[in-house]
């Protein structure tokens, strides 16, 4: 039995592994190890998302009423534009490529390290670099724009928008950083065996995210380049008021701005492949498909940004173009979701946290989807452009693909991270609160939408007010549920029971061939691979010689707490 | 209950009120159907598979199922017509929508931060109110002085963006008299979502009286016309009557009052203060309210300088 | 060692190539001044293609792509045909502007610059 | 993956004759330096999407005014651009040859050709420094700051703001270029890099290349408007 060489000489003598190879707080902050720095980055991420998340919910208490509740509107404008920025360029684009990508990738594809360690580590000193600068201007004097900068407002204000605008500049180098690692860690690292083929989908996920953060992120480099520019020297490329083209910044801004909703949505479908494949013990449905899709949907999503600009004055041939490849870009993604769903037949489905938060995803995100066909009509997208159907569409999107699909990575990565387990019963309760807190708190808001209650509104007429206050009390749920997964996450840290090498009998690398907690050089020796990520059939090492899987020791029975691995 | 409420069209869609909106419901409609039955056998097979194949037990060990090309074939080219027929569908509308009959009856609209103004053939300006008869399509020339707003009536299902130093153009043709809700939709700035209008729409004939009465008397009194103007250029969505605190100060005791300034230095409010204050916002900025209003009121005549500013003195 | 990554480029090559890309720059210069008659609207044709040519030419030989492997090729590639994307999808707004009455093509005032009375001639 | 933890072959091999340059997390050489090159052309395609924006600009602005670029393109002086085009063309080429020289192990004119390089890329900022200072002294300033009034037309402008932000950014490009180029110099004096391994030659060369190819379209699109 190949795997339990590696666990037996690790049970022998005090374990070796890459949290406690080397300590102090240096050994943190010079670390050159992916895992370490997917860690540094988890960190990181997690603060901006708490920072982000108190700013929701004081966007939605102040909307609890009509007319003042909490805050001037002025407060009100620079707080959810604050939310949009931090959640986006601190939260969304980094979470699951610089956070579970950094962490998984190199070991799933059976490489040592990412290729280029100290860009790795480069990348995160950057971000935060880029925050910083971001903070500056926020801290002296605010940012009232929106998070999408529309000019002429955003060279006019007097808020500081240029500190921001060279944050955001920075923050972009980081991200290509990260995804010029992936792509260059994926074609020269892969271990003897790994084909394309071979490859799991949530590296198929990341790779093609890779592709558009190299691809996007500079053209938002030199677009927020030339906005400073314009504040500062009056470039006139932009301001109509020196002859410039407002309509142009647009264009120039979703060239970005629409691919990286790609960045925050492909590496979310990676995860949920990932979540189906180990929970239904099976195959995923047209692997091929989903794989070469992802990529597919990298490229398409390049030709579609003029539909949020159906109602800017963009004409009527770019719009009609526009949104015809709109409609392309839904099809593979719809066929991604029915291969998910076609996965689940006839598997042998174990509802675990993280197969919770898939499912959740699995409810959520196509209703984010037949909303965004919606948006790409033309016809319809002119009433609902800019209202609060926007806004719940693009939460359905991003919520599902950033934060359950964020969530249900974590909780299914967490034992192989840390080593530990969490409470299974509290977890399963927190994914409820949070599906059903999310959709309380968004699914009105299409209604809202519909109705024609415009978006980045402080104030609205007393008509929408029993929908707004149902859409705060979700938050609240929402709120509560998240903070129930930070509790039990972190008592799993400290006092959490040490989980197996591989708890959910998964099949790929990271699960099969490191110990409880990886190596400080993953391998012990480079594994040669023999068979796909989820060819369970295959899977002797797991299900051989009348093995049962691993999470045999975890689940006596449902709910009681698990053993440690040692039992065996 | 709830479900119920959800299914009327009614709970998701405004009033319709022009020649356009039953087109674009009808759309919603369609869309909104298919999705839902779609989603339901979404969610419906996921439910059912996740009851139905749930582990039993623990060294269960599921037969790989064999891809089944036509399956696959199939849910590419079902979505794919389901999605041309929504784009097309889309696309006639939306050229309907902003192909403007030739006979459409001109209106110039101008944004600013924060208001609307209107301009009839005529001359005559209102603001915050479009008047507009029914069953006449309409045509609005819009512009805007500063940033970009949207023009937006729900009920009419139209919207279109108003740029600064550039001419957008949107029209409708209202079908029943009555007064409906225009926001705009490009965030704006502070006071975004103050940013209201009406549209009244009037049988056709009283549209042509309201708009033979609707000029200015030239010998209206300074304050009279004061009061008019507070109103008609949304100085009230800035600046209370009653002392309390909105954007800017209000104008309650203003006049004589002591001003204190950003830079810490004061002055007395008279009329050679106020008159700054309404031409050049910016120059002297009272501590602790921000530097945000328009610098757009330089185009008021003096007459109208002079109306505001004894309006403003009988705040007391 | 792969002789695909580790080609050695011979210096005559290099040679070659630099004299013809000066020999390009020189005609660019000259028919980019020259009146051309009939044929001006070639100018923009010609200037573009002779720059294209130029850019080819060091990509290949001094960049070494012709020998190198075909993955870098086609990085570099995407990158090309992004820019093409970008800029065909930018002028299909730019260039139908108004195509249907919804924004006019032309500003109403344009760019606000003092006018100072122009004297004749160049720096 | 049964019996998959079975040793690379090689890999024991590897850990003996441990080049200092080889990174513990590559399994060889050959795989570091294709590792290096790739992530090097994949930079290249973000720096080309970089200057694509400002292209893209040009091109919106050029097709709404072009007898606005046509003019104010008279305000540049072609020879002076023509001549930056050749220092830079000499530059590349230098730095093809040292790659070349680094191939063969020649240090001796690996050496020279870099700070050629270096030299030709200084050179090359002396004549923008020149140009610049002349468009300064006439008041010729990118967008609302434009005051020269030899030329007043609407539009003029735009035309210096694409001109000083592309040329802007390319130089700021060069100079860090040189930096690089000065750096793998030194190290090369010191005899950090043979014919096994000359990764950072290599790469800083293709990006020196980059920086040409931009300049090859900016003179002409700049300069040689007719």
């Amino acid at each position: 039995m190949a795997t339990q060489t590696v666990a037996a000489t690790k049970m022998a003598q005090p374990e070796i592994n890459y949290l406690n190879h080397e300590r102090g707080l240096k050994s943190w902050l010079l670390t050159l190890d992916h895992k370490r720095i997917g860690l540094l980055y988890l960190v990181s991420v997690v603060f901006f998302f708490i920072v982000g998340g108190i700013l929701a919910l004081l966007i939605r208490w102040e909307l609890l009423q009509p007319g003042q509740t909490i805050m001037s509107a002025e407060t009100y404008n620079h707080i959810f534009t604050l939310h949009g920025a931090i959640m986006i360029f601190l939260f969304l684009i980094p979470a699951v490529p610089a956070v579970l990508g950094n962490f998984a990738l190199p070991i799933m594809i059976g490489a040592k390290d990412v290729a280029f360690p100290r860009l790795n580590l480069a990348s995160w000193y950057i971000f935060w670099l880029g925050a910083l600068t971001m903070l500056v201007g926020i801290v002296t004097s605010g940012l009232d724009t929106g998070w999408t900068f529309y000019t002429p407002y955003s060279t006019m204000t007097s808020s500081g928008v240029t500190w921001v605008v060279l944050g955001a500049f920075i923050l972009g180098f980081s991200s290509i950083l990260t995804g010029l690692n992936f792509i260059v860690t994926v074609h020269k690292m892969r271990a003897p065996g790994m084909t394309w083929s071979r490859l799991p989908l949530f590296v198929w996920g990341l790779y093609a995210t890779s592709i558009v953060q190299i691809l996007a992120t500079p053209v938002l480099g030199i677009t927020l380049l030339l906005l400073a520019l314009e504040r500062i020297l009056k470039i006139g490329i932009f301001d109509p008021a020196l002859g410039g083209d407002p309509v142009l910044f647009q264009h120039f801004f979703w060239f970005y701005s629409h691919p990286a909703v790609y960045i925050m949505i492909l590496p979310a479908f990676g995860i949920i492949s990932e979540l189906v494949g180990t929970f239904s013990r099976k195959g995923i449905f047209g692997y091929k498909f989903v794989a070469l899709s992802s990529v597919a949907i990298a490229f398409l999503g390049f030709l579609v940004w003029g539909h949020h600009m159906y109602v800017a004055g963009q004409s009527a041939t770019a719009s009609t173009i526009f949104s015809l490849l709109t409609f392309l870009i839904g099809v593979p993604t719809g066929v991604k979701v029915l291969n998910w769903i076609a996965s689940l037949y006839r598997g042998s489905i174990w509802l675990r946290t993280p197969l919770l938060y898939a499912l959740a995803f699995l409810f959520v995100f196509p209703i984010g989807g037949f909303t965004g066909i919606a948006l790409g009509t033309l016809g319809l997208d002119v009433p609902l452009h800019d209202t609060y159907f926007v806004v719940a569409h693009f939460h359905y999107v991003m919520v599902s693909g950033g934060l359950l699909a964020f969530l249900g990575g974590l909780h299914y990565w967490w034992p192989k991270m840390f080593g530990r387990l969490y409470n299974e019963k509290l977890a399963q309760l927190a994914a409820l609160l949070i599906f059903v807190g999310f959709n309380v708190t968004f699914f009105p808001q299409f209604i809202l939408g519909t109705q024609g209650m415009p978006r980045r509104y402080f104030d609205y007429v007393p008509e929408f007010t029993l929908l707004h206050q149902l859409s705060t009390v979700g938050s609240w749920i929402l709120g509560a549920g998240l903070l129930l997964v930070a509790a039990y996450l972190l008592h799993s840290l400290v006092k959490g029971q040490p989980a197996p090498a591989n708890p959910w009998g998964a099949g790929t690398l990271e699960w099969t061939h490191t110990g409880r907690i990886p190596s400080p050089h993953n391998f012990e020796r480079i594994p040669v691979v023999t068979r796909g990520p989820y060819d369970y059939h295959l899977a002797e090492e797991i299900f051989g010689n009348g093995h049962q899987g691993q999470e045999a020791a975890v689940t006596p029975a449902q709910g009681q707490a698990p053993q440690p691995e040692s039992t065996r | 209950m709830y479900a119920m409420i959800l299914l009327q069209s009614t709970a998701w869609l405004p009033e319709a009120a022009s020649s356009v909106a039953p087109e674009v419901d009808s759309l919603f409609l369609f869309w909104a159907l298919v999705s839902t039955l779609l989603f339901i056998g979404v969610v419906g097979a996921m439910t059912f598979f996740v009851v139905r194949y749930r582990r039993r037990r623990l060294d269960e060990m599921p037969e790989p199922v064999k891809e089944k090309k036509a399956i696959e074939l199939a849910w590419i080219v079902v979505p794919t017509i389901l999605v041309l027929i929504v784009f097309t569908w889309g696309f006639r509308v939306f050229i309907k929508m902003y192909t403007a009959p030739p006979d459409a009856y001109e209106i110039l609209v101008h944004g600013y931060q924060w208001y609307w103004e209107f301009e009839y053939p005529n001359g005559v300006k209102t603001t915050n109110e479009l008047h507009v008869p029914a069953g006449q399509p309409v045509k609005l020339r819009m512009t805007s002085v500063d940033v970009i707003h949207s023009f937006y009536v729900p009920a009419f299902r139209v919207k279109q963006d108003v740029l600064p130093d550039r001419y957008s153009s949107l029209w409708f043709e209202a079908t029943k008299p009555g007064e409906y809700t225009v926001f705009c939709a490009e965030y704006c700035g502070t006071q975004h979502s103050g940013m209201l209008a009406k549209v009244i729409v009037h049988p056709r004939e009283e549209f042509e009286q309201w708009l033979e009465n609707a000029g200015v008397p030239e010998d209206m009194p300074l304050a009279e016309l004061g009061a008019k103007l507070y109103r008609d250029k949304a100085c009230f969505s800035c600046h209370s009557l009653d002392g309390s605190r909105l954007v800017g100060p209000t104008f309650k005791g203003l006049f004589g009052s002591t001003r204190t300034f950003e830079d810490g230095s004061t002055a007395v409010a008279d009329e050679n203060y106020l008159r700054e204050a309404i031409l050049q916002p910016g120059a002297r900025v009272v501590q602790g309210y921000p530097n945000v209003m328009p610098a757009s009121y330089a185009s008021l005549s003096e007459r109208e300088v002079a109306a505001l500013i004894e309006f403003i003195k009988q705040q007391q | 060692m792969a002789h695909a990554t580790h080609h050695i480029i011979p210096r005559p090559l290099l040679l070659k190539v630099f004299l013809a890309l000066v020999a390009l720059t020189i005609i660019t210069a000259l028919t980019g001044q020259a009146d051309l008659g009939a044929f001006n609207f070639m100018h923009v044709p010609l200037a573009i293609g002779i720059a294209v040519i130029k850019a080819t030419l060091v990509v290949l030989f001094f960049m070494g792509l012709k020998y190198d492997r075909p993955i870098n090729a086609l990085a570099f590639i995407i990158g090309l045909l992004m820019v093409g994307v970008f800029l065909t999808f930018t002028l299909l707004d730019m260039l139908y502007r108004g195509d249907i009455g919804n924004l006019d093509a032309q500003p109403i005032r344009g760019p606000q610059i003092e006018q100072v009375e122009a004297p004749s001639g160049s720096p | 993956m049964a019996g998959a933890s079975e040793a690379v072959p090689g890999q024991a091999e590897a850990h003996v004759h441990h080049p200092p340059y080889l990174q513990h997390h590559f399994v060889s050489a050959e795989q570091q330096f294709d590792a290096a090159k790739l992530g090097m052309w994949i930079f290249l395609a973000t720096e080309i999407l970089l200057f694509s924006g400002m292209f893209v600009a040009y091109a919106i602005y050029r097709v709404w005014h072009p007898e606005v670029f046509q003019a104010a393109s008279k305000l540049l002086d072609w020879r002076l651009g023509g001549l930056n085009t050749l220092v830079l063309l000499a530059s590349s080429y230098t730095v093809a040859l040292a790659v070349h020289y680094a191939q063969l192990g020649d240090q001796k004119r690996l050496v020279r050709n870099l700070w050629l390089t270096v030299v030709l890329a200084g050179v090359f900022m002396v004549v923008k420094y020149f140009e610049y200072s002349e468009k300064f002294h006439h008041h010729i300033f990118p967008g609302g700051n434009y005051a020269y009034e030899g030329l007043q037309i609407p539009y003029v402008g735009q035309f210096f703001s694409i001109y000083f932000v592309m040329t802007g950014i390319h130089g700021l490009h060069v100079l860090v270029g040189m930096g690089i180029l000065a750096w793998i110099a030194m190290r090369a004096q010191r005899g950090h890099f043979s014919p096994e391994y000359y990764t950072p030659v290599e790469i800083s060369a293709l990006y020196w290349h980059l920086v040409d190819i931009i300049w090859i379209f900016l003179f002409p699109l700049l300069y040689l408007i007719h």
